[in-house]
């Protein structure tokens, strides 16, 4: 599904990417984690060109993210993204947010795209909420939003960045069960998260960087299982975020 | 159309040129006049902007005092009335106002020279600017700054002494360089009370030459590159005052 | 040129003054009079009979000091009827129909001043206007008798006014016409007068643009008709030392014998020529 | 001397005042408009990213705003007519400065409110496979005006002000009507009193007004 | 050594804190917690008066916080407090921030002051960065200063308002390691934090606070093992928090 191959980016003379290689499958869920700064939110935001990179190849079922002559937003439009900070639309209520991208870039009628945000809608959780705004909503209700945003454009493939940690800790949960729910319904799925219950739980594999390197990319059960095959800079972190 | 730059070369009494485009012999070329009209405006810049950084920055201050007390909540309304006073009122009228009104009601002004009146009145006005971004300032502080320094035992005064303002006038160095850069511009108001700076210079020698595009244009550059000096000069005091470590935004507006 | 532009628009911009006196001001309401502006109404009603246009189009244009002479030279005015002095200078620039006035320039002062004359000015605060020629005349003036004034400069000729009156100035040196118009228009008129020599002869004209030989001839025509049959006399009457509006008040201007000449020997000379006399 | 209020009526100020008070509104909404409309597109060529369209684009904006007003209007005054290549009034010749000067501000009150919106959001308009244009449209510029409403109407205010300027070629604005007014009737410095109470008025009512609305239209973030 | 009773406090018509009434005795450590919007930040700000109240009384070591004749910054300065963002002095160094209050406001000669501060920044282990500037250091060396600057005012009790929840998951270790020392040394402590491995390890009692009341105050003990006794609020909120 997805595939990057020795992929870099530098920020002036500052390289925040090194050579990353990765791979993807249908139906996989990706668990990425490692130390602030160390390039995970860059390299997830390479997927959809969002950052744009220097060196390397990435295709996406097969389209080549990095050619010039790729259609972008089309390529976009099929890859649902999840943000830190939700980023939602605030001038916008919670069904035009849904709709909005469906119309304007799908061209779905404006009652299909309702029926079909509203489906999505439903299944998070929030249907009651649907004319609120944005602000109105508290951190746990606006990221279930934003995943049922990003669904309803019918992704083949959600890349979720930070999505639980600008949350209150008791709206943690809520967010998690959404994203175990749709791992367990075969969502190809990459995930920057410190929640290592949530990667336990349901990733198939676990990608540890540090200083804009992959340094581990192993199944789950070894990443946790066997810290003796672990680099001492991934163990290090590892203990540091499951001490307390 | 044709240039004809020895216009500034001209003396002002005579049909006659100075070869070397400064008058001789107590004869003034129009360069002279405009050098000095050129000194006018900074002149009157200056002072103005003086008046206005000390006010602006107590005004600015004095709004933003938490209403602890009946003294705070005074200080911070003096504070309002002054920003909103000298800020609803067009920078022209104000200088009429300070040349023509406010003599005819306190006759001992009567005796102020022109250059001293405009600059109250550009430096008033500029003040409420300032004192409006001052409290921009400070209120882009995260309230927790004054929580700690109230916190470890500093009375308000001190907390704004050695926590506050410091910070404070920091972040405020890029809009404070666009009011002093307004201030060289508005100073050009000073002509309307005869204050002989560059656009009285331009408005008269343009009547007196009929050259109107080479004297706007000399005098457009001065102005020019009075406010990129000015510019300079800030982009001087930020980088030495600035904090390793901090990145600081702020906005600015207006003319 | 202009003829044919006011023919083929049935239009005309007219520049006027807001405060120059009884020559040519504002009466409010976007509407304006005075001396030249009634001179120059009649002269665009001959212009209006020559072209034989049933409808003629005035609009009037306030201008300065400071803009009038770009204004006429770039053809925003058609015809400028304030209180411009013809000068060599100008004349580059510029055209004047013959002159219809004849300006002395003179000083104002408070009447209990004790000032009779422009020497006992020396050191002493004098008003005149940005944009005018009475501020190089002072400039000369103090070069040739060595002397010193203090100029202040009022932004027009109603602010230079107001530096007199409320005691910021000594002396108000200007076209007498203005300071009469001023005087005129104070509160209490008596306080002032207008005392000494006269120090400059200025014939003040018509101005057009220049090179317009065709334009020139019509409105030099109309006025010398204007001349001869006595209208202009009847215009001075009306507008130096009848009441006029807008509060009914006399400017109080006798017409001066250098004026008379230039009515009756009709000339665009420019001031220059004054001068050498 | 003494201040004599007394001669003030409404017939003055409706002779006098009136249409001056008309042209100085007329001048402040055509300006504001046509400012925002031009510093709009200034501040999309400025983010453009395009070399040749940020490089003119702040050219401009940057000459525009360290030269005088009043010198702007004397130039536009004396060059537009060799621009055009016929001669225009005070009055329009004032209205087409103003929206010129005003662009170069109004610029930079867009480009700092597009900036100011956070980069998560254009990321997630991206995102969602919009286009540039769809994106600015839809997403950023409905929130950075909403964002910089008051900054424009505060602006606006300073616009409002910035009309009296006007006197430097003649046109009859608000301050214009009283100083005529004042002059007529021998009254001038009670005049420049009465225009300074008036101003203060307008302005201080329309910064109020700003007030209000930015409390209306905050986004609840 | 706290003593609250009855403290009320309104935000115009909204009522922040009601009729809240607690008392920390000597070398306790006490954790408040509770959902967000609780006002457990407000409670924890109204005991050094950081905080009016319109309603109640607290007294600090014998001194009545509620009386206007009270000296404020005297009481203050014996109080320390810790904030969620830090909020060192971004314009002073380290050691500027460590002495500017001890000079200002003890009257410490600067040499004292410095011998002082540097004294405490060795403790949290940064007296390496004794030079720095607030900025150019990670978020949890920024908090270990803060603690470092609060205990060298020497004071007699410390607040922690969430002085974890702002810093990135592998930061949050080393700040609460100091934390915990502090109280194995006796320190009477009241802190605010969701961190329940901290309330564990340490605290002798946990508060619970929902819609500005203080619903639980019982010993740790019998706040995490006696579900039975809590209320429905509580635990549900307790499962929450547990629950990833
Ligand atoms: N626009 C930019 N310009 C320069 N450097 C940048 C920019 N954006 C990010 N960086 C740098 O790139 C590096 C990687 O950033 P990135 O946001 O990908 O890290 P991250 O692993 O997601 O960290 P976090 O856990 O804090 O989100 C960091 O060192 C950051 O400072
Ligand atoms: N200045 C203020 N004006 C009005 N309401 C306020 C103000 N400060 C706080 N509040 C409200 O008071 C309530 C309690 O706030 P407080 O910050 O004490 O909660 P908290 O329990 O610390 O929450 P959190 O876990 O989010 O820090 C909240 O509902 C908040 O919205
Ligand atoms: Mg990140
Ligand atoms: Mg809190």
């Amino acid at each position: 599904m997805i595939e990057m191959k020795n992929v870099s980016k530098w920020y002036g003379n500052f390289q925040v990417l090194t050579d990353c290689t990765t791979d993807i499958k249908k139906g996989e869920v990706v668990v990425v984690c490692g130390p602030s700064g160390s390039g995970k939110s860059t390299l997830i935001k390479t997927i959809n060109a969002l950052e744009p990179f220097q060196k390397g190849e990435i295709t996406v079922d097969g389209i080549a993210v990095h050619d010039p002559k790729t259609n972008l937003p089309k390529l976009r439009s099929r890859v649902g993204m999840v943000f830190q900070h939700f980023e939602l639309f605030p001038h916008l209520s919670v069904t035009e947010n849904l709709t909005l991208a469906q119309i304007k870039v799908l061209g779905r009628s404006p009652s299909d795209a309702l029926a079909h945000g509203l489906k999505y809608l439903d299944r998070v959780g929030l249907s009651a909420q649907k004319d609120k705004f944005p602000g109105q909503l508290s951190g746990g209700q606006q990221q279930r939003v934003a995943i049922a945003r990003a669904l309803s454009m019918d992704p083949i493939v959600m890349l979720f960045d930070e999505p639980t940690s600008a949350l209150d800790p008791e709206m943690v949960g809520e967010v998690l069960d959404v994203m175990v729910q749709l791992a367990h319904e075969g969502m190809t799925m990459m995930c920057v998260t410190h929640e290592m219950g949530f990667a336990r739980k349901v990733s198939n594999r676990v990608i540890f960087m540090d200083q804009g390197k992959i340094v581990e990319d192993c199944p789950k059960d070894d990443f946790f299982n066997k810290p003796e095959e672990r680099s001492p800079r991934a163990k290090d972190f590892l203990s540091k975020i499951l001490a307390h | 159309m044709s240039w004809n730059w020895e216009v500034f070369c001209k003396s002002t009494l005579e049909e006659d040129f100075s070869p070397v485009c400064f008058g001789t012999g107590g004869e003034i070329t129009y360069l002279d006049w405009m050098l000095s009209a050129w000194g006018w405006t900074l002149s009157v810049s200056a002072l103005g902007l003086f008046v206005a950084m000390i006010l602006g920055v107590l005004m600015g201050t004095l709004r933003t005092l938490p209403p602890d007390n009946l003294m705070t909540r005074a200080l911070a309304l003096l504070g309002t009335v002054w920003v909103e006073l000298f800020r609803n009122i067009p920078v022209l009228v104000q200088v009429f106002l300070w040349y023509h009104v406010i003599p005819a009601l306190f006759p001992v002004m009567k005796g102020f020279p022109s250059f001293v009146l405009v600059s109250l009145a550009l430096g008033f006005f500029t003040s409420a600017r300032i004192a409006e971004q001052v409290r921009a300032g400070i209120g882009s502080l995260p309230r927790g700054q004054r929580y700690a320094a109230l916190a470890v035992g500093l009375t308000t005064t001190q907390s704004y002494r050695y926590v506050i303002l410091p910070m404070a006038l920091r972040i405020v160095i890029p809009p404070l360089t666009s009011e002093s850069m307004n201030i060289i511009k508005n100073s050009s108001v000073a002509f309307a009370v005869s204050v002989a700076e560059l656009t009285l210079f331009a408005m008269q020698a343009q009547e007196e030459t009929s050259r109107g595009i080479e004297i706007y244009l000399g005098v457009t550059a001065l102005y020019v590159v009075s406010a990129l000096s000015v510019n300079r000069v800030m982009a001087f005091i930020e980088s030495r005052t600035r904090v390793p470590g901090f990145i600081a935004a702020a906005s600015s507006g207006g003319h | 040129d202009t003829l044919a532009k006011i023919k083929s628009s049935s239009a005309v911009t007219m520049g006027v003054r807001e405060s120059s006196g009884a020559l040519s001001y504002t009466v409010g309401d976007g509407k304006f009079a005075g001396y030249h502006v009634e001179i120059c109404q009649r002269v665009l009603g001959d212009v209006q009979k020559q072209l034989k246009l049933n409808k003629l189009d005035i609009k009037y244009q306030a201008v300065t000091s400071q803009n009038r002479l770009p204004l006429v030279a770039n053809g925003t005015v058609d015809i400028e009827c304030g209180s411009t002095t013809n000068n060599a200078t100008r004349q580059k620039d510029v055209a004047f129909a013959v002159t219809t006035y004849v300006e002395e320039v003179r000083i104002a002062v408070k009447a209990n001043s004790g000032i009779t004359s422009l020497n006992q000015l020396a050191g002493k605060k004098v008003a005149t206007t940005t944009g005018t020629t009475s501020v190089q005349l002072l400039r000369k003036h103090e070069r040739a008798a060595n002397v010193n004034f203090d100029e202040v400069f009022g932004k027009d000729h109603a602010d230079s006014f107001l530096l007199l009156e409320s005691g910021r100035a000594d002396a108000f040196v200007m076209d007498g016409s203005i300071l009469a118009g001023n005087i005129a228009n104070a509160k209490n008129p008596a306080d002032f007068k207008i005392v000494g020599e006269v120090i400059a002869v200025e014939p003040i004209a018509i101005m057009i643009r220049k090179d317009d030989p065709a334009f020139k001839k019509s409105v030099d025509d109309s006025i010398k008709k204007m001349m001869k049959d006595g209208t202009l006399a009847k215009l001075w009457d009306k507008w130096f030392l009848q009441p006029i509006p807008p509060k009914g008040n006399k400017v109080g201007l006798a017409l001066s014998a250098s004026t008379k000449d230039a009515w009756a020997n009709p000339n665009d000379k420019p001031a220059e020529d004054y001068a050498k006399k | 001397m003494n201040i004599d209020l007394s001669f003030y009526s409404w017939e003055l100020i409706r002779s006098y005042v009136l249409s001056g008070l008309v042209f100085s509104i007329q001048l402040t909404v055509i300006a504001t408009v046509g400012g925002i409309f031009f510093g709009t597109l200034l501040a999309l060529m400025r983010l453009s990213g395009n070399k040749w369209l940020e490089i003119p684009a702040a050219t401009y904006v940057n000459t525009m705003r360290s030269i005088p007003l009043v010198m702007v209007i004397l130039w536009f005054f004396l060059l537009m007519p060799a621009i055009l290549g016929k001669p225009i009034g005070a009055e329009l010749s004032a209205i087409i400065t103003f929206v010129a000067f005003e662009a170069a501000f109004f610029c930079e009150i867009m480009r700092s409110g597009i900036q100011s919106i956070p980069r998560g959001q254009i990321h997630a308009g991206q995102a969602m496979g919009m286009t540039y244009s769809q994106n600015m449209r839809l997403i950023i510029l409905p929130q950075a005006f909403r964002n910089m409403i008051p900054v424009l109407l505060t602006q606006t205010i300073i616009l409002f002000q910035d009309t009296s300027l006007v006197y430097a070629i003649g046109a009859y604005d608000m301050l214009k009507g009283f100083e005529v007014a004042g002059k007529n009737f021998g009254r001038p410095i009670e005049t420049y009193l009465a225009a300074a109470v008036i101003y203060f008025l307008i302005c201080f009512s329309l910064s109020r007004l700003v007030r209000v609305l930015q409390q209306r239209v905050a986004i609840i973030r």
